[in-house]
Formats: structure tokens, C-alpha cells, sequence
């Protein structure tokens, strides 16, 4: 059953800590979807999680899963599972034990839970390691059995903290493919917490980003990227080009010139963000001229610094694109318009914007 | 080679002296006649036995009171240590130190220097010479050991783990049950056995509180040692010595399979 | 609130009966007992423990029972658990029988080592067979000796092996990286040893051996069996006194228990500084 | 902290209950035995003894549950001290009725322990109907080391101080104190005695005291400290001579009797001594001396004695432990662990006032060879001294010899 999860005014303050760790979060998921939540570690991601599991009490606020208030029950009845981080498998289990434990809890017949738990190792790639014990499986497996043991009691909502951080790369792709795969395959509600962009990116159908107690923006990745709410978003996923200047009349006034702006922007100061990677090199009819000031080869992209009069400015372009420069050489830059986001919102150290 | 050998010949001696002083015992259990200069006895007999077995010796019925009182002894501590060792374990509280000292007096302060003024105590409260006051006695040098070693293995036990049975549906009694207990049971066995061990030995706390009426194994014993019949002391000893050899066989067996060695506040 | 809660029970009958039974053998070595009259407490008691003829002495042999004991004990224990961590054909076999030693009450050891090692005991027979001696007398006083060898032997068997444990276990925690690390480093095996594994082994050696000392200070039942007729064991002493048919030997019995407390009590504090050290039982 | 605890204790102490005393001292045998019917006695005694203990719990507990339907209750204690103390504990714990301790077997120090802090129950004995057999006429029987039983206790035993020896070691040997002392120096490290105040090695040192008075005359009545004086510093001055030729060159002495028993059944010393010489048979038996022990007492003179039961004043169930008394007195059961096999303990009843049958059965007992015959011990009594000579003597023992 898909159910969409709703927060809404959550707060809490951990006892002896002077500031909220939770300041007012409202957030609603969509039924069926996966969530990531987002943010830099320590901003109460883990405790949001263990908020909604029951494992902690809001000073204030709901959590609704459906129609109903998550509150008033315990966290074994929310109908709602939390993995952790370290995968927590009970070390005195087996693998299968450690699968049927929800089931078993609930007091099922045994060869309920061995169909079930069949069912769960098939599913999993996990087919005849049910009887070895949690310290003979490898890191992905561990994982597996961690997300198994969750899935077998179909949870309206699967609560994952960080489930890939402690998988080697290589196993971290295929671990979220089996996430994605499952979850859309059960359609059940999921929010993954991870301080990953990248991750982030790769897993959810939407983003929400966390910060000082609030969710500060919650969008799809691709507007997150394209169009962040505030500076701090824009450079939390990478935004290095800001452009402190002012907009007026549908275009945007700076240091380097006039752009323009999509319509209906307000006129008044503001910033401007432009994704490195939006950012084209090579001649054209509405290019300006810059010059190289540094170029890194990054291995599937070239980091190019570029200064246009004055202004410091990175482009991520493929490396054969970057394959002819050289620093010190001038090459031809285009900021097209549609990559253009303006915030109305200062740098912190605003270079003069020139009037 | 030659390092070899003598390793093999220190690891023999080191052997030896471990079960040296339960041979002569063992052999006294079954002499008859056995004076200077004779390295074995001149006589077998198995007198010392049938008494000792028989219920005028009271031996037996000793045995079982003792056992009883040890078990419910280590029952009772290990009770009392776990919600105290898992607070020490896991939480940081004023005072935290304090009773970590106070835990570990009964432990380091003798026996003698509890029994003159529990005994007084119990005097007043009619407990001495009963079988309960002889456990509330043997409880204070036995709560050290369960409480000392739940603290250590809570301090390594991650309580995510009953955060995540309660996500998987378990209720606080099934967490406790089926995640925690079985957790730290290695510790609470550990506990368990160290406190048991603790009464199974007693003396002093057993002669002043149980005042000769709770005739437990070490006091019986005793009277034998002093009495210079070396066949009953024989006799008796093995009798008192051999079931806790099977305990602790057992336990060894048990263990290997989980922890291969204890937290080092065993004893 | 919690912990406090959850340390009550303990608490509870710690106070209870350890707590009370030791503030009652203050107040009685004070002289001090209402319930019986005894409203004015005073220092008579300790007085007449101290110019006693033969307490100092006593105090003495306890002290240097226990040290000797907990001293032997611990060397022997580090040797022992040194050589059990190598891998080698019954190494379990002697594991097992090293826990042996933990099964076995005090007195029944007692016993035994007084089979083994009197002047017509085990060893002393074997002397005899053997022509070494030519008389019970002929063999040396190792049982109810004025130097009390016989109940240092029986420490040193009872609690070497408890020793040996609790460093087997603290070596096991450790692992064998560090010593290769120094060796690496161009350290000698010795020096291995001596600079980096005794020192990461000592705060648990020092905790096992106070323990150690503090229970061969003040047990009774084996100086009892193992003791000379003079001076007796400090703990014998007390014990003596308690039941002793003069009653006014009571609160210098209770005195004697204080002055015992205090000195076990010495070494409690010595090992709770040494386990905060070492941050025991910490996360 | 130490208020509280003082008005906790206050508040523990135990309820009172009455008191039935009056009944059993003025009562009739029968309403005695009919009050006692059903009860337990708890018997302290000495736990030392396989055999002694096996009379106890096996015959004397099954005629007395049969007899009577008490049930015995033998609690064996490595010494009878532990038992005073208890009771005196009990009784500065105001535990008047309901005590511990029904019975206790005593003698000695013990019972001056008990005489003085008032812990025993007196003045029923009477009452016993076995009581007639007692011959309170003699000295040795109404006096338990010189004070006066006051019917606070019922004799058990009686017994005389006897010392064994290994006939095929030494076939001949000493057998007085004079030529013992020239036989300890001639033989050094082959004697020793228990260190004072072992109950014996506290008996060698008065037989030696005695030896130095020339005679027990001057020391029977009250503790007279000049003549302590004058006889202590002889007495020392024989200890001290003897000692370089003790065991061990007298740097040490055994603690207790039962390692100078070891001492001897290990062939390290040539005597050992006892003041119930039926031990010596028992230890034969149970292989522990040697087949060949034989024993004497010194002819110049050997300490006798009479050991007792004794009901505190609290105990529970008093009747039930006159019942028992008054078993342990009857012919038939002194006649029983007179046994050789039994135990060989000589009767606290006078056999004469028994019937012909019970006579006959006493003089046909068979002698263990081990133990001297009570009739030749007989011949050289000595009366116990005061309990207060006994302390004077065992203090100026470890003062002066066992520092």
C-alpha cells in the first residue's frame, strides 16, 4: 500500500543542548516515492529518522503516515522500519533468523517466516546464506540482509540512514540499483538519509535538503541543480560560480556584463548561480572572451578557471573539449540564459557590486 | 629443539602445579593407613566415602544447601547487576564514579571486615542461622562480579540494536528477550558463575550469619581439616570440588563456542 | 533520573547490608552503640588494639602475606599468560586447567597444599625415598610456619591462575599489532615487551594484583589452616577477639576489622585511580 | 548515618515471647516428655569425629524420635567456643527465647563462659530422672574445672588425661613427669606439645605446673597470685630448659592437638596426648596412628575431668533437650558409647548405682589395646584446677614460652 508521509512543525531539542537540533521541519513525501534526505553530517538527519521510527518523542510537531498520527504509537506499531547506518544484523542470529525476526516478533507460524524469509533471500541475491552467521557475510551482504530483514514486513515507510556508506565504490552501484529496483518494484515510501550528493542524485525522485533544523529545500534533483532555493544550496551541490550584481528590467547587472534573465524576475540586488558544467567554451555568437587561468584534468571532466574580466569563473567541460588549453591562453566563453538562476540573496563576501 | 623441549617440559610443570594440590586429596579420599614414609597408602578403603555419602555425615544434604544457596545467591546478584551494570555501561551520570567505587568495595574490602558488623545486624533482625540471611550475607561479596562484568559488556553493546528490533516490530519485552539478553549473555553467564562461585566458597560469612545451623560444604569441611581425619577431609573435598569442576567444564565448552576468554574482571 | 533508577536495586542492598554492617562496626569499634547504652564514643578501642603486644606484629604478617602473594602471583600469571598465547598442543587442555583453580574453594587448597608440602607431606616423602632427608624433621617448614610459605603457596596457586586470566583476556584485546609495530621499528623482542606490551598490560596486572593483595590481606580460613601459632594472620586475630567470651574484647575486634577495611580500602582507592586510568568500562 | 542506623537497630529487635521456664523447673517428668513430644533439639557439638558423630545422628537420633518423637538436630562445629559465642550474641541482641542453641556439649573455660555472662539455663537437673545416677557427691562430677555445675549442666563423659606412644618404636616409655623431662632432653626433637590455649597442649603445660608445685595440694582452691607466682617461674624455667630439645628446637609449636596427632602418626614426634585416651583407639582404627600405639598415664599424677551437656538460657526448646539429656544418661546409652567400637567414652554415671545386668555388660566390655584402662588412669587422678588457674597459666604461657 502506498502511503505519503507528512512532518509538519517538528521540533526538538536534545536536553542540555542550547540550540534545537529540530526547528520547526515540515516535509511531506509522496506516497510511494524515495526520498532523499540531504545535508552535512550533524544536522539531526539520523534523529529526523529516529523521530519518525518512534525511537524519539518531538518536543512539538506531527508525523502522519497516511490519515493516521504516527505519535501516540509505540515504533513497533508505526508500521514503519529504520536500517541503520552499521547494519545492526543480531549477532546471535543467523542470516535467515536475523530476516524473520519482524515476522517472528509478531508471533507467525514458522513456516510462515521460512516462506517469507525464502521469498526475502531469493530477492536479495542472498539465496543460500540463510544459515551462515552476521560476522561470516561480506559488507554487501550485510547491507542486503539489513534491507531484507526491513522489506519482508512491507513497511508503509522504509527508513534508510546512509545505507551505502560502508561499501566499497564498486559495491556502492550496485547496491543502489537493488534499492531503486525494490523499492519501485514494492512502491513502498522511502526516505534515505545521506550527506552524498552524488548519491543523493543517483537514488531519490526528490531531494530534501537539510539545514539548521529545517528542510530548506525540497524539489527534484534536477531543480535543486538548476534552480537551488538559496546560496547555500547552490554551493552544497557544487554552484561555484556566483555572480553578486542586480536585476533590472529582465536582465542582470555585473561585473562582467549584462545577462539576461528568464521573465518576470523582480528587479533589486541579488546573486546569480550558473552550474559549472552549463558553462560552454569555444566560439560562438553570443561568447566573451576569457582567459585560462587553470585547467585539471578530473578524469571524466576538465575543471577549467577562467577569468572574464576579472571575474573568477569554473567550467566543467569534457576533456576533449579542454584537450587544446593551455593557461594564459584566451578562449571564448557562452553563459547561456537558460542555465541562468538568480537568487535574491548576497554573497557573504560581496565583492563592490559596481552601480 | 632444546627451547622446545624445556617449553614442553614448563608447560607440563605449570600442568602439574595447577591440579597438584587436589591429587593428595584425592588419594586421602581413599586411604587407609597412610604415615610417613609411604608415597602411596598401604591400604585402600572406601570407609571414608561410604561415610561421607551416608546421611549421618550430612554431607550430602550440605552439598545441595550449598548448592542452593550459591545459585540463589547468583540468581539474585545477577539480577540486581544488570539494570545497574547496563547504567554504568552505557550512561554518563554524576556520580557514576562514585558507585563504580562502591560496587567494587565489597570485591577488595575482606570478608572479616563485613562479617563482625553484618552479623551484629542480622542478630537484631532475627535473620542469623536461616538459609535467607546466610544469602543476603553471601550477596555483598558476590555483587561485585556480575555488576562489573555486565558494565564492561554493556559498555561494548550497541543499543541500536534494540532501536532497530523495535523498528522490526519486536515490543520492549521481545527486545529484551530476543536482542539484549542474548547479547550480553556471555557477561551475564560470566556474572553468573563468578557470583555462584563467590558463595560456593564462603566461610566466614556463612559461620557468622548462618551460626553453625546453615551447614554449608566449606564449614563441614572445615570441621574435618581440623579434625585430623585426612580420609573424610579427602573425601568430603572431592565431593565439594567435583561438581564445581563440571560447572565449570561445562561453562568451558559453552564458552568456546561464543567468547574464547573472559572480560578480564573474571574471577 | 535513570541510571539512578536502574542502579537502586543494587544500591539498595549494597547500603543495606554492606553499608550498614560497616557502619556498625565503626560505631562499635568507637564504642558507640545507643541501642546498648553506649552513648559517648571514644578511641579506647584502637588504644588498646595498637599497645597490644603481637598486633603490629600480626598487621605485619598480613602485609607481608599479601604483598608476597599478590607479588609472586603476578609475575608467575605474566609468564604463564605470556607462554599460553603462543599456539601449542594442549594449549586448551591448560587453559581449562587454569580455570581450575577458580572452582576450587580456598579451603579445600588449603588442605592440599598441606598434604603436599608438611614435613611428612607428599614432598617430604619423596625426600625421604629419595635419601635427601632422613626424617619428617630433616625437611623444611614450609606449612603452619612462623614465615607463612605455606599460605603464600596457596595464594600464589589460587590466584595465579586468576591473574593469568585477566591478562590473557587484556592481551587478547590487545592483538599482536602493536609488538610488530615496534619490532618494525627495529625494537628487540625484549624491548618489544618491556616498552610497549607491559606497559599496554599494566593497568589490569596492577588491578588483578591489588585485588590480589587485598584478599590475601584480610582472608581468615586459610591462615587459619596454614598458620603458625604466632603471630596469627590479622584477620584470625579479629576473629578471635570477636568471639572472644569477654565481651569487652568486642570493640577492639571491630577495631581491628576498621583497621583492616582501611588498609584493603588503601589499596581500593589505588585501583579505582588506576581503572579510571585506564578508562574502565568506558564507551 | 550512624543515628539512623542506632534507631534502625533499635526498632529491629526481636518481639519477646513468654516464657515456659517456670513449667519445666517445677513441672513433672511426664508433663515434661509430653511438652517435648514433636519439638527439635539442636545438638552444637563438636563435628570432628565420624564415629562420634554416627553415635550421634544414627543411634541416639533414632531412639529419641522413636522414644519420644523429638527429632535430633546435630550440628557439628569445629569448636565449641563458636557456640558460647553465638549464644552471647544472641543475648546482647536481646534474644531471650527462641534461640539457636538448644543443646551444646561443653566443659571447661566454656562453661565458666557461659556461668559468667549468665548464658545457661540452671537448676532443672533435678528433674532428670537419671539424675539419681550422677554421683553429685563426687568433686570431679559437681565441679567443671573447679566451678560448681549449680545444675547448669548434666555429665556426658568423664575422661583422664592420657598419653600414647609407639610400642614398636618405643617400647619403654617414660612414665612420669620427672623422667619425661630427663626423656625430652636425652631425645632431642622428638616431643612437642600444642601451643597453649589449645584445649590439651593448655592441659600438658598444668600437668607440668603441678609437677613444679609438688603436687596439685596448694593449687585446689581459689587462684591465689603469690603462689602463681611462685610456681609459674618454676614452670617456666622447665619449659624454657626443655624447649631447645622440642620439635623443631621449640622455635614453633603445633596449633592444635590435631597437629601434634599428625606429628605422631607421621612417626616426627614419639608422644602424643589426649584427654579422652578413647581417641587413641578411634584413630587407630581409622588408620591414622600407628597399629602398635599404646597408652599410660603419668604415674605422678594425671588430670581428670567431666564433660557436660548444657542448655542455654534461651533455647527453643528446652524440654525436648531434657528428654535428650536425660537419654544421653541412662544406662543403656552410657553403656553404648562406652563400645570400643562405638567410641570407648568412659560413663559420667556412677555404674554402681545400676542394675547387675548394666554392671556386668561394663566390666565385660572389651578393652581396646590402644587405650589405657579407665581403672589404671583411675590411680593417679588429679583434680582439674580452677578455671581462673587455667587462664593465669595459659596468658603467662604466651607470655613467657610462645611469644
Amino acid at each position: 500500500m502506498k502511503v505519503p508521509l507528512q512532518l509538519s512543525g517538528l521540533r526538538l531539542t536534545y536536553p542540555g543542548s542550547a540550540t534545537p537540533t529540530l526547528d520547526g521541519l515540515d516535509l511531506s513525501v509522496g506516497a510511494g516515492s524515495l526520498t532523499a534526505l540531504l545535508g552535512p553530517s550533524g544536522t539531526g538527519k539520523t534523529t529526523l529518522l529516529k523521530l519518525i521510527a518512534g525511537l524519539l518523542h518531538p518536543d512539538a510537531g506531527d508525523i502522519r503516515l497516511g490519515d493516521r498520527s504516527l505519535l501516540p504509537l509505540p515504533p513497533e506499531r508505526r508500521k514503519v522500519v529504520l536500517v541503520f547506518q552499521a547494519a545492526l544484523l543480531f549477532p546471535h542470529l543467523t542470516v535467515a533468523q536475523n530476516i524473520g525476526f519482524g515476522l517472528r516478533m509478531q508471533g507467525l507460524p514458522t513456516d510462515v517466516i521460512a516462506r517469507h524469509t525464502d521469498a526475502m533471500l531469493d530477492r536479495l541475491h542472498l539465496t543460500g546464506l540463510g544459515a551462515r552467521r552476521p560476522d561470516a557475510l561480506s559488507g554487501g551482504q550485510t547491507q542486503r540482509v539489513a534491507l531484507a530483514r526491513a522489506l519482508i514486513l512491507e513497511p508503509d515507510l522504509l527508513l534508510l540512514d546512509e545505507p551505502l556508506s560502508s561499501l566499497d565504490p564498486g559495491l556502492r552501484e550496485a547496491m543502489r540499483a537493488l534499492i531503486r529496483s525494490l523499492q519501485r518494484e514494492l512502491g513502498v515510501t522511502t526516505l534515505v538519509v545521506t550527506h552524498d550528493q552524488a548519491e543523493a542524485v543517483a537514488l531519490a525522485d526528490s531531494i530534501a535538503l537539510m539545514q539548521g533544523g529545517r528542510i530548506v529545500q525540497h524539489a527534484t534533483p534536477e531543480v535543486i541543480f538548476a534552480r537551488p532555493a538559496t546560496l547555500a544550496v547552490a554551493r552544497f551541490f557544487g554552484g561555484e560560480n556566483v555572480l553578486p550584481g542586480q536585476a533590472r528590467g529582465g536582465v542582470f547587472e555585473s561585473a562582467i556584463g549584462r545577462l539576461p534573465l528568464p521573465a518576470g524576475t523582480a528587479d533589486g540586488p541579488g546573486s546569480l548561480t550558473l552550474r559549472p558544467e552549463a558553462v560552454t567554451l569555444g566560439p560562438g555568437a553570443d561568447a566573451r572572451a576569457a582567459r585560462v587561468m587553470e585547467c585539471r584534468f578530473l578524469g571524466t571532466q576538465t575543471r577549467v578557471e577562467l577569468d572574464l574580466g576579472g571575474t573568477r569563473l569554473v567550467a566543467l567541460v569534457a576533456p576533449h573539449l579542454a584537450g587544446g588549453l593551455a593557461v594564459g591562453q584566451s578562449v571564448g566563453v557562452t553563459l547561456p540564459p537558460s542555465a541562468l538562476w538568480f537568487l535574491r540573496e548576497n554573497p557573504e563576501a560581496p565583492p563592490a557590486v559596481p552601480e | 629443539m632444546k627451547r622446545d623441549v624445556l617449553s614442553a617440559l614448563a608447560r607440563l610443570a605449570l600442568a602439574l602445579f595447577l591440579l597438584m594440590p587436589l591429587i593428595p586429596l584425592a588419594i586421602w579420599s581413599v586411604a587407609h593407613g597412610w604415615r610417613f614414609p609411604a608415597l602411596l597408602p598401604s591400604e585402600l578403603s572406601l570407609a571414608a566415602w561410604s561415610y561421607a555419602l551416608s546421611p549421618v555425615s550430612g554431607v550430602v544434604g550440605s552439598l545441595g544447601l550449598t548448592f542452593f544457596i550459591a545459585a540463589v545467591t547468583s540468581v539474585i546478584a545477577t539480577a540486581l547487576a544488570y539494570p545497574a551494570g547496563r547504567a554504568l555501561g552505557r550512561l554518563r551520570f554524576p556520580g557514576r564514579s562514585v558507585v563504580l567505587v562502591l560496587v567494587l568495595a565489597p570485591a577488595v574490602l575482606p570478608a572479616i571486615a563485613v562479617a563482625l558488623g553484618l552479623q551484629g545486624l542480622f542478630l537484631r533482625m532475627g535473620w542469623t542461622g536461616t538459609i535467607w540471611g546466610v544469602v543476603l550475607a553471601h550477596l555483598i561479596p558476590a555483587l561485585p562480579y556480575p555488576t562489573l562484568v555486565l558494565t564492561a559488556v554493556f559498555a561494548r553493546f550497541d543499543p541500536h540494536h534494540e532501536d532497530q528490533a523495535r523498528c522490526l516490530g519486536a515490543r520492549p519485552l521481545q527486545v529484551l528477550l530476543h536482542v539484549t539478553l542474548p547479547a550480553v549473555l556471555p557477561g551475564l553467564r560470566t556474572g553468573a558463575v563468578l557470583a555462584f562461585l563467590i558463595s560456593w566458597s564462603q566461610y566466614l560469612l556463612t559461620l557468622s550469619i548462618g551460626g553453625g545451623k546453615v551447614q554449608t560444604l566449606p564449614l563441614l569441611l572445615f570441621t574435618f581439616a581440623t579434625s585430623g581425619r585426612n580420609d573424610l577431609t579427602g573425601a568430603v573435598a572431592m565431593i565439594y570440588v567435583l561438581p564445581a569442576l563440571a560447572f565449570m567444564a561445562l561453562l568451558l565448552r559453552q564458552r568456546s563456542k561464543t567468547a574464547p576468554l573472559p572480560n578480564r574482571t573474571d574471577r | 533520573m535513570r541510571p539512578y533508577l536502574m542502579l537502586a536495586p543494587l544500591l539498595f542492598v549494597l547500603c543495606g547490608l554492606f553499608g550498614a554492617a560497616l557502619g556498625l562496626t565503626l560505631m562499635r569499634s568507637f564504642r558507640y552503640l545507643p541501642a546498648v547504652g553506649l552513648t559517648e564514643p571514644d578511641l579506647s578501642a584502637y588504644t588498646a588494639i595498637l599497645t597490644a603486644p603481637g598486633f603490629l606484629e600480626s598487621v605485619a604478617l598480613s602485609v607481608w602475606i599479601a604483598v608476597g602473594s599478590a607479588l609472586l602471583s603476578a609475575a608467575l600469571a605474566l609468564a604463564t599468560a605470556l607462554a599460553l598465547r603462543q599456539a601449542f598442543v594442549g594449549r586448551g587442555i591448560l587453559t581449562g586447567l587454569i580455570q581450575v583453580g577458580l572452582a576450587v574453594p580456598h579451603v579445600v587448597g588449603a588442605v592440599g597444599i598441606l598434604y603436599l608440602f608438611s614435613q611428612s607431606g607428599a614432598f617430604a616423602r619423596m625426600a625421604f625415598q629419595a635419601g635427601l632427608i632422613d626424617g619428617p624433621g630433616a625437611f623444611p617448614a614450609l606449612t603452619n610456619d612462623p614465615y607463612a610459605v605455606g599460605i603464600m603457596l596457596l595464594y600464589v596457586w589460587k590466584e595465579m591462575p586468576f591473574i593469568t586470566l585477566i591478562l590473557l583476556a587484556s592481551l587478547q584485546r590487545i592483538g599482536p599489532d602493536h609488538e610488530a609495530a615496534a619490532r618494525s621499528l627495529g625494537a628487540t623482542p625484549w624491548q618489544a615487551f618491556a616498552h610497549v606490551l607491559l606497559p599496554m598490560l599494566m593497568p589490569s596486572l596492577l588491578a588483578a594484583t591489588a585485588l590480589v593483595f587485598a584478599f590475601a590481606f584480610g582472608a581468615y580460613e586459610v591462615p587459619l589452616l596454614l598458620g603458625a601459632h604466632a603471630p596469627e594472620a590479622v584477620a584470625v586475630l579479629a576473629w578471635r577477639s570477636h568471639t572472644d567470651v569477654d565481651l569487652a574484647a568486642r570493640p577492639e575486634a571491630m577495631a581491628m576489622a576498621v583497621v583492616i577495611a582501611v588498609i584493603a580500602g588503601g589499596m581500593l582507592v589505588a585501583l579505582a585511580q588506576l581503572l579510571g586510568k585506564a578508562g574502565w568500562g568506558g564507551r | 548515618m550512624l543515628r539512623i542506623l542506632a534507631v534502625v537497630l533499635l526498632v529491629a529487635a526481636p518481639a519477646e515471647a513468654q516464657t515456659t521456664d517456670d513449667t519445666l523447673l517445677s513441672g513433672t517428668w511426664d508433663q515434661i516428655v509430653a511438652e517435648a513430644e514433636g519439638g527439635t533439639v539442636n545438638w552444637f557439638m563438636w563435628g570432628g569425629s565420624d564415629q562420634i558423630n554416627r553415635y550421634v545422628s544414627d543411634h541416639v537420633a533414632k531412639r529419641l524420635l522413636a522414644d519420644y518423637g523429638i527429632t535430633l538436630n546435630r550440628i557439628g562445629v569445629a569448636d565449641a567456643v563458636e557456640v558460647v559465642n553465638m549464644v552471647l550474641a544472641e543475648k546482647e541482641a536481646g534474644i531471650d527465647t527462641g534461640g539457636a542453641v538448644d543443646l551444646i556439649w561443653i566443659n571447661g573455660e566454656n562453661f565458666r563462659s557461659m556461668r559468667q555472662a549468665d548464658l545457661a539455663f540452671c537448676g532443672y537437673t533435678g528433674v532428670l530422672p537419671n539424675n539419681v545416677l550422677v554421683n553429685w557427691e563426687n568433686p570431679a562430677i559437681a565441679n567443671d574445672f573447679g566451678v560448681p555445675v549449680d545444675g547448669c549442666e548434666v555429665p556426658w563423659n568423664t575422661v583422664q588425661f592420657g598419653f600414647a606412644h609407639d610400642s614398636a618404636t618405643l617400647p619403654e616409655p617414660p612414665r612420669s613427669m620427672a623422667e619425661l623431662l630427663v626423656w625430652i632432653k636425652a631425645n632431642p626433637g622428638r616431643f612437642t606439645y600444642p601451643a597453649p590455649p589449645d584445649f590439651t597442649g593448655s592441659a600438658f603445660v598444668r600437668h607440668v605446673f603441678i609437677h613444679a608445685a609438688g603436687g596439685p595440694e596448694n593449687l585446689l582452691g581459689p587462684f591465689d597470685q603469690s603462689k602463681y607466682d611462685e610456681v609459674a617461674a618454676k614452670t617456666w624455667t622447665i619449659l624454657n630448659e626443655i624447649e631447645p630439645f622440642l620439635w623443631r628446637e621449640g622455635r614453633t609449636y603445633p596449633t592444635t592437638l590435631v597437629q601434634m596427632n599428625e606429628l605422631f602418626a607421621n612417626g616426627e614426634v614419639a608422644f602424643t596426648f589426649n584427654y579422652d585416651p578413647s581417641q587413641f583407639g578411634l584413630a587407630v582404627d581409622a588408620g591414622i596412628f600407628p597399629p602398635d600405639t599404646r597408652s599410660f598415664g603419668l604415674s605422678d599424677g594425671t588430670l581428670g575431668n567431666t564433660n557436660y551437656t548444657l542448655i542455654p538460657f534461651n533455647a527453643t526448646n528446652k524440654a525436648a533437650a531434657m528428654v535428650l539429656q536425660n537419654l544421653l544418661l541412662s544406662p543403656e546409652e552410657q553403656l553404648e558409647k562406652a563400645k570400643p567400637e562405638v567410641w570407648g567414652a568412659a560413663p559420667a554415671i556412677d555404674i554402681l548405682r545400676t542394675s547387675a545386668e548394666v554392671q556386668a555388660a561394663f566390666a565385660a566390655l572389651p578393652k581396646h589395646p590402644s587405650v589405657v584402662a579407665a581403672s589404671e588412669l583411675a590411680a593417679f587422678a588429679l583434680p582439674e584446677l580452677q578455671a581462673d588457674w587455667l587462664t593465669a597459666i595459659e596468658a603467662g604461657w604466651r607470655a613467657e614460652i610462645g611469644r
